[in-house]
């Protein structure tokens, strides 16, 4: 029997292709798998949790930049107990590896969260230490190598599941917070996410947002992101999951070839339901026209 | 792909497309529009279901250009395509009996399908229209053949135009001042009111959150549990 | 007589209008003044000038990526000597203020270029210690305060024009390296230069640039821009020149309401040569409409 | 700002665009062609002239859609407008006496021009025009008025039916490996030879130094100084 090209392994999870959708783009699956076939992907990375949820921020929420979009969501969520009652099951049943994300505003938070989803079956654990819209905590974790490496290692010492921290391309020095991470036990690093913009209301003089800065994401910035993913890949040993402005199979094979092992899509989805199911075709193609028995192969060849 | 039948300014600023190979949806509910292989515009612009045709399988739209997205769609010829996803959103419910129908500006385009509807669904039923323009009036003469009554005013404050007190149902899609208006009027008149609301978007799905608000039962996406709302759940988010 | 509402002052320079051509996209005004009426820019900001000159990068230079562009010049240019005796005085005629940019590859070439410069009839030394596209030097001047401050010192010692620093984007803590510019003495801050990038030719299985990492440009950095721009603004106290993917009046004023005095325009002037033009058009009726007396007013209101 | 005034697929992924309202260049020159108001495709796309009609004040461009600028042209309809920067390029020598013009792939489309241009200022002069196709053939009718003698060649090495040891002057477009065939069968022959190069650009009037190249004469800027150069003078370059 002919095996499956696109398959890996992330972290000892199975996934039957490297394209996973990106958190806080596809909520739990319910309303996309309205409009696509979702059993199709790789992995679903669900909405970004926090203990006690949270109605998110006032105000604009996304806006449209070139080629990109702003979002200042704020981690809205129903908090980590709902969704082990009621999203995990559910997202299980879909088919795609489940990713819970999990955000904090301190550490309690964080541990009690990683606690809780013990209780969940779920495959990866993906610690959000690189959220730019809340207040408290988010991104402040993933900023510098210490406090990442903290966290990471007291989830990792609570959480039953692999671990994948998912870092800010704000961050001074990406490269050492990957280094430092990776050193704190995490099972993989994924990145990037939101970079911090702003956008300014010309007309009322105001910012756009009521907390002035939000997370710019989608093709705009993806040479930023690839570049720091090849710069992260090449400089840890565990798996690292690549994401920034992916719309096409090619833009993908970008960032397989730079070092990630898998890509997540968050912005594309929003302009094109289908953007993931053409690019698991488009990778399926390719690997036939280059004769590869498994795309991994080709993962870090630049 | 939705390929494009028609597409020509009908008032200043204001366009009308027409696009077959798109589901058919109902009034209330929207499509994504987008150009495609663009990336930006990135986003789908949601626009209402102004029209169905359901024998020719041809759904149309009317815009007003106010920003790139939808200057862009001013530019498109017959024969070109267009992305159309949806239909998105629950649409308005067609209640029983008497109805009132205002639109405020673009407002009025959902408002045409809506009547063509409650027409449709019962013949006999009365249905007024109130419509609002700034300045130029626009698809009036359309609503006159499902309509007992159209009334239009511009420059003016329409929802002034109208009686809350009689036993219909009111329908209302305009700016925010104007559906503000409507619902302090149906407040004192204890009117039923649905109201279409605006958010930006960017999933159009229910999947991004950008376009939640606060409402009397938690927190909901305009797109996936509205655009239409009983307007006393949204009166904090109007 | 009606005053110009646009007309300002940076570092004692006068400037009919707001809008000065980014360096490295505007030659030394030769190319445009045949294609547009350049008399009517506020500025002219030069290619980049090293001491001895340079052939600049092999390979791919430019590429372009959604709504935006890479770029790997390698600050190619005909040296100080040649800026001073040959384009100096052309680019006077011109009528815009002068700029003339500075890079280097240590410190010792930025001294001496400076130097060179007091020669030339220029208005304002751009001090461009951000180029991602250069081996030595360029941008590991503009990454740490410390080095940043140094190199702008000794280089206000020499110099006898107002010195404007270019900072990048690319610095770990760019709010941090702006006042250190500024407690050495820096005249007026620039920003952003290109954020550091990467491009992968996936039929080449290929970096597209032989440095591998090239510069991002244009409208898809503008609210990553904008932000910092805004962050820097409310930093320090000289006037900041603020710059990222500027294509239209409403764009130059939402730099100008984050604090910026004026603003540079590179990328945008490619795909349309007559975008600065338009800008500055859009500007006056901008005042016009809002019965400003001076633009300047709504300098920094948000 | 250029309007379409037609625009169509000449050959499998070979279109071919008349536009009216540019200033009219010459043969060699090019145009930064793109899609009015969108940011993405941001930059211009070089699009030599293919063929001027002066009288009617009509410039055609034929291109190949290779990725996603030009994919955008292919979907533009007649009456749409398109921005054509330009003439921009030092463009093709008209030197006296026999021509030979050597075009590969959609190198061809500069070549016209260039006949109708050597014709028109010397009717008498011979002019020998070779044309190299991967698969299919295109434009090649065209060149019949003007030209003397039209080989085609499909599948194979177009500059191997030329013969480089007439008292004339060559010019060549086409990919990288035909134009250094054709330089080194110049330089056995000593022929003079004009090639045209290509580069990738972003502003194509000489101001951001993307294009340059190393010459004989120092760095050149190939939408500056060139397209055209005296292949001699660019020999490392091509
Ligand atoms: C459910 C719904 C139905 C709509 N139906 C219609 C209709 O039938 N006809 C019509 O002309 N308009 C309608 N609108 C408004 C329309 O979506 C916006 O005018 C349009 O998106 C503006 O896009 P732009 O690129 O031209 O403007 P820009 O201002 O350049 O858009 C920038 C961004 O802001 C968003 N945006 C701007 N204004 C609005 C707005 N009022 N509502 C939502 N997003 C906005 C755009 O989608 C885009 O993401 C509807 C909006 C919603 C939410
Ligand atoms: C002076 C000159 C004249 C040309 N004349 C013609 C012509 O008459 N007909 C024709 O079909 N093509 C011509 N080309 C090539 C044409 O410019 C490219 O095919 C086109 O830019 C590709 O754009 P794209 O968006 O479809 O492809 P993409 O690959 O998506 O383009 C991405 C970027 O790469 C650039 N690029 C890609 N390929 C080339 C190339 N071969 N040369 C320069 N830039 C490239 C694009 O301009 C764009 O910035 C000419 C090129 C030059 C330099
Ligand atoms: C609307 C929106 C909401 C997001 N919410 C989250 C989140 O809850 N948790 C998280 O880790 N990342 C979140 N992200 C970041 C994305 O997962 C992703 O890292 C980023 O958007 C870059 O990928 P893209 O360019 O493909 O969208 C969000 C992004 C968007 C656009
Ligand atoms: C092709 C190119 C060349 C550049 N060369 C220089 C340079 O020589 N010196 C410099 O300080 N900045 C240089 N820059 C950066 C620009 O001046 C500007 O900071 C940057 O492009 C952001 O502005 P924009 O988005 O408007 O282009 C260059 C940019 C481009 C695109
Ligand atoms: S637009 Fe995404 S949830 Fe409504
Ligand atoms: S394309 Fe800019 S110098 Fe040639």
């Amino acid at each position: 029997m002919q095996s499956n090209p696109l398959e890996l392994t992330l972290c000892g999870i199975f996934l039957k292709n490297p394209v996973i959708a990106a958190s806080g783009t596809f909520g739990f699956g319910h309303e996309y798998s309205e409009v696509m076939d979702i059993s199709r992907l790789g992995g679903i990375s669900g909405k970004g949790l926090t203990l006690n949820g949270s109605a998110g921020n006032k105000g604009m929420r996304v806006y449209e930049t070139p080629s990109g979009m702003l979002n200042s969501i704020g981690l809205e969520n129903p908090g980590v107990r709902h969704f082990v009652e009621h999203e995990a099951a559910y997202m299980r049943t879909l088919g795609p590896a489940v990713i819970a994300n999990l955000g904090g505003h301190c550490e309690e938070d964080y541990l009690e969260g990683a606690r809780l989803l013990n209780n969940a079956d779920i495959d990866i654990l993906e610690l959000n230490i690189s959220c730019p819209n809340v207040k408290a905590g988010g991104m402040a974790f993933g900023m510098l190598p210490d406090t990442a490496a903290d966290i990471t290692k007291k989830v990792k010492a609570v959480s039953k599941h692999p671990v994948m921290v998912k870092l800010s391309p704000n961050a001074p020095d990406l490269v050492a917070v990957a280094r430092a991470c990776e050193g704190a036990g995490a099972d993989a690093l994924s990145l990037v996410n939101t970079f911090l913009g702003m956008a300014i209301d010309v007309k009322k003089k105001r910012p756009v947002f009521e907390n002035i800065y939000a997370g710019l994401s989608g093709p705009a910035i993806l040479p930023i992101a690839l570049r720091m993913v090849h710069q992260v890949a090449h400089a840890v040993n565990i798996p690292v999951v690549g994401m920034g402005g992916i719309t096409s199979a090619e833009d993908a094979l970008k960032f397989l070839m730079a070092g990630a092992v898998a890509v997540q899509v968050g912005t594309m989805t929003f302009a094109d339901p289908n953007a993931m199911l053409s690019i698991i075709d488009g990778l399926a193609e390719y690997c036939a026209q280059e004769g590869l028995a498994n795309l991994q192969e080709i993962v870090g060849i630049i | 792909m939705a390929i494009i039948k028609s597409n020509s300014e009908i008032a200043s600023a204001i366009w009308r497309m027409t696009v077959s190979g798109t589901p058919l949806g109902r009034a209330g509910q929207f499509f994504m529009l987008r150009v495609p292989g663009a990336l930006d515009p990135l986003l789908g612009r949601p626009i209402s279901i102004c029209e169905i045709d359901a024998e020719l399988g041809e759904t149309t739209f009317v815009y007003q250009t106010v920003g790139r997205g939808t200057a862009q769609f001013a530019r498109l010829l017959p024969g070109q395509e267009i992305e159309a996803q949806g239909p998105y959103g629950n649409g308005f419910p067609l209640k029983a009996g008497r109805a009132v129908l205002i639109g405020g500006g673009i407002g009025t385009a959902p408002m045409l399908q809506l009547a063509k509807e409650l027409h449709a669904s019962d013949p006999t039923r009365m249905i007024d229209v109130y419509l609002g323009f700034r300045e130029e009036a626009y698809l009036e003469k359309s609503f006159e053949q499902y309509a007992d009554s159209v009334t239009r005013n511009i420059g003016g404050y329409v929802v002034n135009d109208v009686d809350f007190s009689l036993d219909a149902t009111y329908y209302a899609c305009g700016p925010a001042p104007m559906l503000r208006a409507a619902a302090s009027a149906a407040d004192e008149a204890s009117a039923n009111l649905f109201v279409s609301l605006e958010k930006h978007m960017a999933c159009g799905v229910g999947a991004c959150l950008g376009c939640t608000c606060q409402t009397e039962h938690g927190r909901k996406r305009v797109c996936k549990d509205g655009p239409v709302f009983d307007y006393r759940e949204v009166r904090d988010a109007i």
